[in-house]
């Protein structure tokens, strides 16, 4: 069947923002969280980047929202919901690192390996 | 009564089974009841069995037609097997002759096995073997038969080892089940054989169907394959050569067992299963040849060997191999008549002589080398004069009954025109008649050996001998060439009357007086065996080969040794180390292995989880897209 | 005669003990025992009466219930016994009453032994009394681990141990059982497709199977095959048996070898050969075939053996051989045969192995060259022995001859060549069987051994109780084959008429 | 437009389970410390209490607020499923618990998890499956580091919250990509908007929603994290992750794919087919050289994932109401077995398995449930194990035979490893003599687990056609 394609990236429009642009940014601020979880030694920073890679996915569910769904605010709605997880999920976390590090004297996730094999 | 014995034929085997039953399982504790039972269910089969033999040779029909009671046994669709008792003059002659040897050497054994722990158990044994033997005589069907063949088979073993913790008499049982279970095979195979192409294994059913064999669209060569295969089964149980080997170590029995089961019946089932299957070898003259050179070369190979043996049991033993040679000669040639009168006349006077020997054996408390014995005539008379009728009869001296029979043989050899088979069986003849009375005159005459005191066996003992002795003598007349009673009854396809060949009858008896002279010569007119020692230095060679008999058993025991139980150690190796080491334990191995690489991946690190799972992601992503047809497509699809 | 629920007592008989003799003190030894004994003695009784009662005028399956059990997979809880099954369930009865006595003298926690040998015994009786795929199934596998446990409690252990031993037993078995299963699910969707509604008794899968495909019914077969061949010990598949029959305590090697392993073949003619015809027409030679070198591979082999339950464990692979030809012949006669042999041979392996296992017992090994002249020390263990050794080796007028015989015509008629092989066995059956005999009973007796115990009170009862069938069964066949005439008859009949072919016979 | 009339009996399981949770929440700060035991009677006794409820309103089906709240009887058949499993979870871990912390905390926040997975069982829409999912999620992370003070479990915490939160940040970034390419969260709308014009990005889009599922059901490639979790969590909450968590996500699972992905199920089919191959066979392999109890029951659990993507396979029905099955017969075999291992935890404060030596002679019965609980998961008749798999592979038997033949030899290899743990119990001796008593509660937890397991196993027919009812209503929508 014949798809009804729009381009989301319009030379003549590009200096206008449009959806690509929120998708691009989202999908950019996704990939460095994700970096930063896998590579960043230390719990906290490893939260932080769990929580950028959060932010991200609330850009898009906004951005979308505004493009793709303009009547209702579904995204708004879901982006809202994910903002208040996360910041219990953060709670959390910091409450369990705080924990271990009373228990090790230590927060790089290196040193977190009695359990393996 | 004839007529009442004729009906219940069916009791003469179940008689001596219910001996059985009742000494295993009830009287075992009580030695002379146990006997008692045994002896008593003996005679009052041999009772039935004279009236059954009456009945039938007063109905000569039954040569031709035979009595049948059968009934059956178990069957499914395409198989019916039947069990039954079958009467013709063959089978009530083995009948008489089984029961009646069979009688007078249990009654021997009474005095025999005295003071003997086993005492029950051997009566029981022998019982049982009497049971087996005569139902193998009465068979209707060559499966029932076979359960009877297989039945001696085994009571042979258990009398063979009677004294079982004598190793020697362990082997020899083993040797003789195992010999006569190869041969068996062959019997087996034929019996499938004939199965198979004839739907049946009833004699009568076969004697009808075999004659016409092309209808059942079987070829001669698959009836001679046939013949041969059943033939293997006689090779073994009667001692015929190659398979001769187990019978002298069977010598380990007690006596009596010797002389009822390795004399006078169970090897001689051989020749009465040829016998009986008649119009089987009747259509396969090619496989007939091999029985009779089979008998002939037997007879003569047998004969050559006892020559030498020193030990009283085994010269009788390689006499008993070389007179089945006789009979299997006498069959080979076609004269059932004269195969089946030597087994008769051959019965009473090896049963005779083996029985002697067992007296001489007491009273020398199981000395058994003949050189070491010597002038028992006089301390032991009784015994000694029987055993010269036994040793006259067997040489063929008239007009004791071996005479009559083995002129049969060689008469009906010359006119089947076997010249070599004839001249063989007559240099047999010679040899017999030396080598018999070669243990005659070193046993029973010349000087006494001081360490021996022997001294006359109880009546029970010698009883038995006097009667033996007499059918030794009389058992013969009943076929003499002049008033052949015998054949007019015992025959295959028509009467066959020997013309009196008064050559033939002059040739043996001066090849026996032969025979006897040279013993004389050798064994009892030089007192001191210097001539005949000499003799043996000068064949040196020859001297040792006979005495080691030829060898043959050392081959077997090589064969044995090497080829079977090396083969068996290949299988069970390559079972434990290729079949389960490698395959089976290999397997099992491996996926250990793969376990164990794949649990080392989980290193405890987190971020290396976060890492699988975000490749793993990447991966589905890659197959997914990869698979489906969506890389066409514009990136984002349609959107609103 | 549905009266009164006779095969689910005779099934249920030994539960209920075992459910007793949970709730009985540790210390109650003689009592855990007579219970064991009583349970089990029940269901004999009782096989025996529905043996004897089964009309083999009518044939078919008779003793019938009928529960409607799994509705969406069509399975009922179908008890019923015919021809086939009868005389295995009569086996399985008997043998269980005689393992009981044959482990009389086990005194290591009595209890758990009892019970685990009653749920053993009452596995395997459940394949047997069952006419429905599934519940064949549930009872199948219901036996594995009891086995293991007894294995790994009150096993031995010898050239491997019983922990090896009894491990390779249940996962070489188990994975078997794997291949079986996916034949049995492809077997149920497609039949079930084939029907409209799912149908899991036998007679409906073998209407159903009629109509599948004959590259279905091929490797359907193949992989049934392998998992009942494997359960029969058939070569090259067998290598659990031996080691897992020495690992084994006495009772265990009995009803393993005795009966479990005819699973295997009951099975095989039961369920693939009855439902997949056409492939059983297309395996029939490689069957016989594997059968053969089964024959022979493992008797030279057990010629080879010093350990007495060795010299069994390679003789029973061996006799399954014959089994394995005999099925391959795919005639009446064969699977006659077939299953008379699987009885005798169940006959009297039991009887060989409770026999060794009370020489074991009271001279702590089975090491032949260390045994010899026990004839005079222990004469009705040793009788028993040789009565089961010339069993062994086929001695007319015993049980095993004539089954023997059968399998021999009929494998002859259908593969003779390959049958003169199987039957050249015999020989070798003969020497290994006579040898064991000979060097651990006969010859000198040897002192240490003058102060052994002959059995008596109990322990006799595998004695005579087997040793009566082995006799009886040998002089009177026919009370073995006019049942078994009544399952084979009807189950040729179907086949040939699925192959659309007529049989020789 | 109108107000939608909101019919709350169907909400009836999900307000009285938490009103439940939160009143033990607040006891807890009333109630003195001392006297905090009751509390956890409460809790069970409300447990049983919902359960009923829940059994209660079986026959009563519909959907709330649009569809963003489905009420149907295979979302009560799951509810149902994780209620049983909590309860039994409760029930078996009261003296457990109470030697590492506070039995209203612990009920409570196990109380809060069920009640995620009760939403997630009727999530309509991507906001309610989140919702419940983090819910659900966040409990089980406080509970996984439930023992303070102990090393292992706050490790399992730290590890379990950071790559659960990176999961869900995967998920949520593939449910935005999901909700901007179909301009809806509703599941039947995006199930019509992808069967209308799919695109990579979309499917990119659903492969991160699948690994994010694929993580909580411990799915090789995404299982890494379960070992380690499971070993070190307090072993209740093993069991409970292993049962609950587990079959809440295959619940999802199974509404948004099968229900919702007819139109681009076609080429995902292989693809589950393969990862559910691969999990099996990698569950198994790593079982076998483990050696402590918990960690060779996770990865046994993997494998049981395994077998239950088996039934996703085929989007059908059949499939739908195999997972069923086996979700809630794997409920008893897992907690049965993890009950054991607890208790045998908090007498003898070991998990590894050379200590479980004797276990037959010290508590027969103890052994008796580990052993028919781990063969369960075999799949050996007469256990429930069995009819399960036999109705999973039944489905695929068809179009993937290679996988059924994976499967079931390698379940039979995973018997290799049940049976290594009982030749510890049942052949060797014990070290110390004494018998392990049981306390009431954990023996009637033990008893439940092993007569249903046996039950199931030996007739399966009036759970099966419960089953088929409720696989049926699932089409309905």
């Amino acid at each position: 069947m014949q798809i009804p394609v729009v381009k989301l990236i319009d030379p003549v429009t590009m200096l206008s923002i449009g959806p690509a642009h929120y998708v691009i940014l989202s999908a950019v601020l996704f990939c460095i969280g994700l970096f930063g979880v896998l590579a960043k030694r230390n719990a906290i920073m490893v939260l932080i980047c769990i929580e950028l890679m959060l932010n991200a996915v609330n850009i898009n569910l906004v951005a979308f929202s505004k493009y793709v769904t303009p009547a209702d605010f579904i995204g708004q709605i879901f982006a809202i919901f994910v903002i208040t997880v996360a910041a219990a999920e953060v709670g959390l976390g910091l409450a369990i690192i705080i924990a271990i590090y009373r228990n090790k004297v230590s927060v790089n996730l290196d040193d977190f390996d009695l359990l393996k094999w | 009564m004839v007529e009442y014995a004729m009906n219940h034929a069916w009791l003469i085997p179940l008689l001596p089974t219910l001996a059985f039953v009742a000494i295993i399982f009830l009287t075992r504790p009580w030695p002379l009841l146990s006997a008692l039972i045994a002896v008593g269910a003996m005679l009052t089969s041999c009772f039935f069995a004279t009236f059954t033999a009456i009945g039938v040779f007063t109905s000569p029909e039954l040569t031709e037609k035979p009595l049948v009671y059968a009934v059956n046994w178990f069957n499914m669709p395409g198989m019916e097997i039947n069990v039954g008792i079958l009467l013709d003059p063959v089978s009530a002659m083995m009948m008489f002759m089984v029961t009646l040897v069979g009688s007078l050497i249990f009654i021997y054994a009474i005095g025999y096995m005295q003071d003997d722990p086993g005492y029950s158990v051997f009566f029981s044994y022998v019982s049982l073997f009497a049971a087996f033997m005569l139902l193998l005589v009465a068979s209707s069907s060559l499966v029932e038969m076979f359960v009877g063949w297989e039945g001696v088979g085994l009571c042979s073993y258990l009398l063979i080892g009677f004294y079982q913790h004598k190793i020697s008499a362990r082997e020899a049982a083993k040797k003789a089940f195992i010999t006569c279970r190869v041969a068996d095979f062959g019997l087996l195979l034929g019996m499938l054989l004939l199965f198979w192409n004839f739907g049946t294994l009833d004699f009568a059913a076969l004697a009808e169907k075999i004659p016409h064999f092309q209808q059942y669209n079987v070829s001669a060569a698959t009836l001679a394959l046939i013949a041969f295969l059943v033939f293997c089964g006689p090779i073994g149980k009667s001692g015929q050569f190659p398979l001769h080997v187990w019978l002298p170590d069977a010598m380990e029995g007690p006596t009596p067992v010797s002389a009822l089961i390795h004399a006078a019946t169970m090897v001689v089932a051989g020749v009465y299963l040829v016998a009986r299957v008649m119009f089987l070898f009747h259509e396969v003259p090619s496989v007939m040849q091999l029985v009779a050179v089979t008998g002939g070369f037997t007879a003569l190979f047998a004969a050559t060997i006892a020559v030498t043996q020193r030990e009283i049991k085994r010269i009788l033993a390689y006499s008993t191999i070389s007179q089945i040679g006789y009979m299997m000669l006498a069959l080979g040639v076609g004269s059932l008549t004269a195969g089946m009168f030597h087994l008769w006349t051959h019965a009473f006077f090896k049963a005779l002589l083996f029985l002697g020997a067992g007296s001489v054996l007491v009273a020398l408390h199981h000395k058994a080398d003949v050189w070491e014995m010597g002038g028992l005539l006089k301390k032991m008379p009784i015994t000694g004069w029987t055993f010269l009728v036994g040793c006259i009869a067997i040489a063929g001296i008239p007009p004791f009954a071996g005479f009559w029979s083995k002129d049969e043989i060689l008469l009906a050899t010359l006119e089947s025109g076997h010249y070599v088979l004839f001249a063989m069986a007559a240099f047999t003849a010679f040899l017999t008649a030396f080598y018999m009375f070669r243990l005659f005159f070193l046993a029973f005459t010349g000087a006494e050996n001081p360490a021996n005191h022997p001294k006359e066996s109880p009546w029970v003992m010698t009883v038995p001998l006097i009667f033996l002795a007499i059918f030794s003598l009389v058992g013969g007349w009943v076929g003499t060439p002049w008033a052949n009673v015998w054949s007019e009854w015992i025959f295959f396809g028509h009467p066959h009357h020997g013309e009196p060949n008064y050559m033939v009858m002059i040739g043996s008896v001066v090849l026996a007086g032969l025979g006897i002279y040279l013993a004389y010569y050798f064994y009892c007119a030089d007192r001191e065996k210097v001539k005949v020692r000499e003799l043996a230095r000068r064949y040196q060679g020859i001297y040792t080969l006979l005495y080691n008999k030829y060898y043959i058993d050392e081959i077997y025991l090589w064969l044995n040794h090497t080829l079977v139980d090396g083969a068996a150690k290949i299988f069970y190796l390559f079972d434990i180390y290729v079949v389960d080491g490698i395959i089976v334990n290999g397997v099992a191995a491996i996926t250990g292995l793969f376990g164990e690489g794949l649990r080392v991946t989980a290193t405890g690190r987190l971020q290396n989880y976060a890492l699988v799972f975000f490749l793993g992601v990447l991966a589905v992503f890659v197959v997914l897209a990869f698979t489906s047809p969506l890389l066409a497509g514009p990136i984002w699809g349609g959107v609103r | 005669m549905g009266e009164f629920p006779v095969l689910l007592t005779i099934l249920l008989a030994p539960v209920a003990a075992a459910l007793i003799m949970a709730f009985l003190p540790r210390e109650e030894k003689l009592l855990i025992k007579c219970v064991a004994a009583a349970g089990t003695f029940t269901s004999m009784a009782l096989a025996f009466y529905t043996y004897f009662t089964y009309d083999t005028g009518t044939g078919g399956v008779q003793f019938v219930q009928q529960i409607p059990w799994i509705k969406d997979l069509g399975v009922t809880f179908y008890l019923g016994v015919d021809g086939v099954s009868l005389p295995l369930m009569l086996l399985i009865s008997i043998l269980g009453f005689s393992a009981v006595f044959a482990s009389w003298n086990v005194d290591h926690r009595p209890r758990d032994f009892f019970i685990l040998l009653c749920l053993l015994i009452t596995g395997v009786m459940g394949t047997f009394v069952t006419q429905d795929l599934f519940i064949f199934l549930l009872f199948y596998e219901m036996v594995v681990i009891p086995i293991y446990i007894l294995i790994i409690i009150w096993g031995s252990t010898k050239r491997v141990t019983k922990e090896y031993a009894g491990m390779k037993l249940t996962i070489y078995l188990l994975i078997g059982s794997a291949f079986l299963l996916v034949g049995v699910v492809a077997l149920f969707m497609k039949t079930a497709g084939i029907l409209g509604a799912p149908d899991m008794s036998f007679a409906g899968l073998a209407r159903a199977a009629k109509s599948l495909s004959q590259f279905d019914q091929i490797w359907m077969f193949a992989v049934m095959l392998f998992g009942f061949g494997s359960l029969i010990s058939m070569w090259p598949f067998h290598s659990w048996s031996p080691d897992g029959y020495a690992g084994a305590p006495t009772a265990v090697s009995m009803i393993h070898a005795g009966v479990l392993k005819k699973i295997g073949g009951y099975g095989l003619i039961r369920i693939a050969l009855y439902v997949l015809p056409v492939g059983a027409q297309f395996w029939a030679p490689v069957m016989a075939f594997l059968g053969v070198c089964g024959v022979v591979y493992a008797a030279m082999a057990a010629l080879a053996q010093k350990d007495l339950k060795y010299i069994v464990g390679y003789s029973s692979v061996s006799h399954m051989g014959y089994v394995m030809l005999a099925v391959g012949s795919l005639s009446v006669i064969g699977l006659n045969g077939a299953i008379a042999y699987m009885f005798a041979h169940g006959i009297m392996a039991a009887l060989f192995f409770s026999m060794i296992g009370f020489i074991y017992e009271k001279t702590h090994t089975r090491w032949v060259p260390d045994l010899g002249g026990l004839h005079r020390q222990i004469p009705k263990i040793s009788a028993g022995f040789m009565l089961a050794a010339l069993a062994t080796l086929g001695l007319p007028g015993l049980i095993s001859f004539i089954p023997e015989f059968t399998i021999f015509i009929a494998a002859f008629n259908k593969y003779g060549g390959l049958a003169v092989a199987a039957i050249a066995g015999v020989i070798v059956t003969a020497l290994y069987a006579l040898r064991a005999g000979a060097y651990a009973l006969f010859g000198p007796p040897r002192e240490e051994y003058d102060h052994l115990q002959d059995i008596k009170g109990p322990e006799l009862v595998p004695l005579v109780v087997l040793g009566t069938v082995l006799v009886v069964g040998g002089l009177l066949p026919s009370l073995l084959f006019n049942v078994i005439n009544c399952g084979t008859i009807p189950l040729m009949a179907e086949i040939n008429a699925a192959l659309q072919i007529g049989g020789k016979f | 437009m109108p107000v939608p009339v909101v019919d709350l009996s169907l909400l009836a399981p999900e307000i009285a389970l938490a009103v439940l949770a939160t009143a033990i929440l607040i006891l807890g700060l009333i109630v003195p410390k001392g006297s905090r035991f009751g509390l956890s009677w409460l809790a069970i006794v409300g447990l049983a209490g919902v359960l009923g409820i829940t059994l209660a309103g079986w026959e009563n089906q519909g959907t709330l607020y649009e569809g963003l709240f489905i009420v149907d009887q295979y979302a009560i058949f799951f509810k149902i499923t994780f209620l049983v499993a909590a309860f039994l979870v409760a029930l078996g871990s009261q003296r457990y618990i109470e030697r590492i912390g506070d039995q209203s905390e612990y009920y409570s926040v196990l109380l809060f998890a069920a009640l995620g997975m009760l939403v997630m069982a009727s999530a309509g829409d991507f906001i309610t499956l989140y919702l419940g999912l983090e819910l659900m999620t966040i409990a089980f992370i406080i509970l996984v580091c439930f023992n303070r003070t102990s090393a292992r479990s706050l490790e399992a915490g730290i590890k379990y919250i950071l790559l659960a939160g990176m999961s869900s940040a995967v998920l949520l970034y593939g449910l935005s990509l999901v909700y901007g390419l179909s301009g809806s969260v509703l599941i039947p709308e995006v199930a019509q908007a992808v069967a209308r014009h799919p695109s990579p990005a979309l499917i990119l889009g659903m492969v991160m929603l699948v690994a994010g599922l694929g993580f909580k059901i411990s799915a090789v490639p995404f299982h890494m994290w379960a070992p380690d979790i499971y070993e070190g969590a307090p072993t209740p909450i093993t069991a409970f992750l292993a049962a609950g968590s587990k079959a809440a996500s295959f619940a999802i699972l199974l509404r948004i794919f099968v229900a919702a992905l007819p139109g681009v199920w076609a080429y995902w089919t292989t693809l589950v087919a393969i990862l559910a191959a691969v999990t099996i066979i990698v569950g198994n392999l790593v079982a076998i050289p483990q050696t402590n109890i918990k960690r060779l029951l996770a990865y046994s659990s993997i494998a049981q994932a395994g077998y239950i993507l088996v039934g996703l396979v085929t989007a059908e029905a059949t499939g739908v109401k195999a997972v069923m099955f086996y979700a809630f017969l794997y409920v008893f075999a897992t907690v049965g077995a993890f009950t054991v291992a607890s208790c045998f935890y908090s007498v003898t404060g070991s998990d590894e398995i050379k200590d479980y030596a004797g276990l037959s002679q010290r508590s027969p019965f103890m052994a008796a449930v580990m052993v028919v609980c781990m063969l369960s998961m075999a799949g050996i008749p007469p256990l429930a194990g069995f009819v399960g798999k036999f109705y999973l592979f039944a489905t695929v038997v068809n179009d993937y035979l290679w996988l059924v033949f994976i499967g079931l030899v390698m379940s039979m290899v995973s018997v290799y490893y049940y049976l290594k743990v009982t030749l510890v119990m049942y052949r060797d001796e014990p070290v110390d003599n004494t018998p392990i008593k049981l306390s009431g509660p954990v023996a009637v937890t033990l008893l439940i687990t092993m007569a249903a397991t046996l039950l199931i196993g030996i007739c399966p027919g009036p759970l099966s056609e419960a089953v088929n009812a409720a696989a049926n209503t699932f089409f309905l929508h």
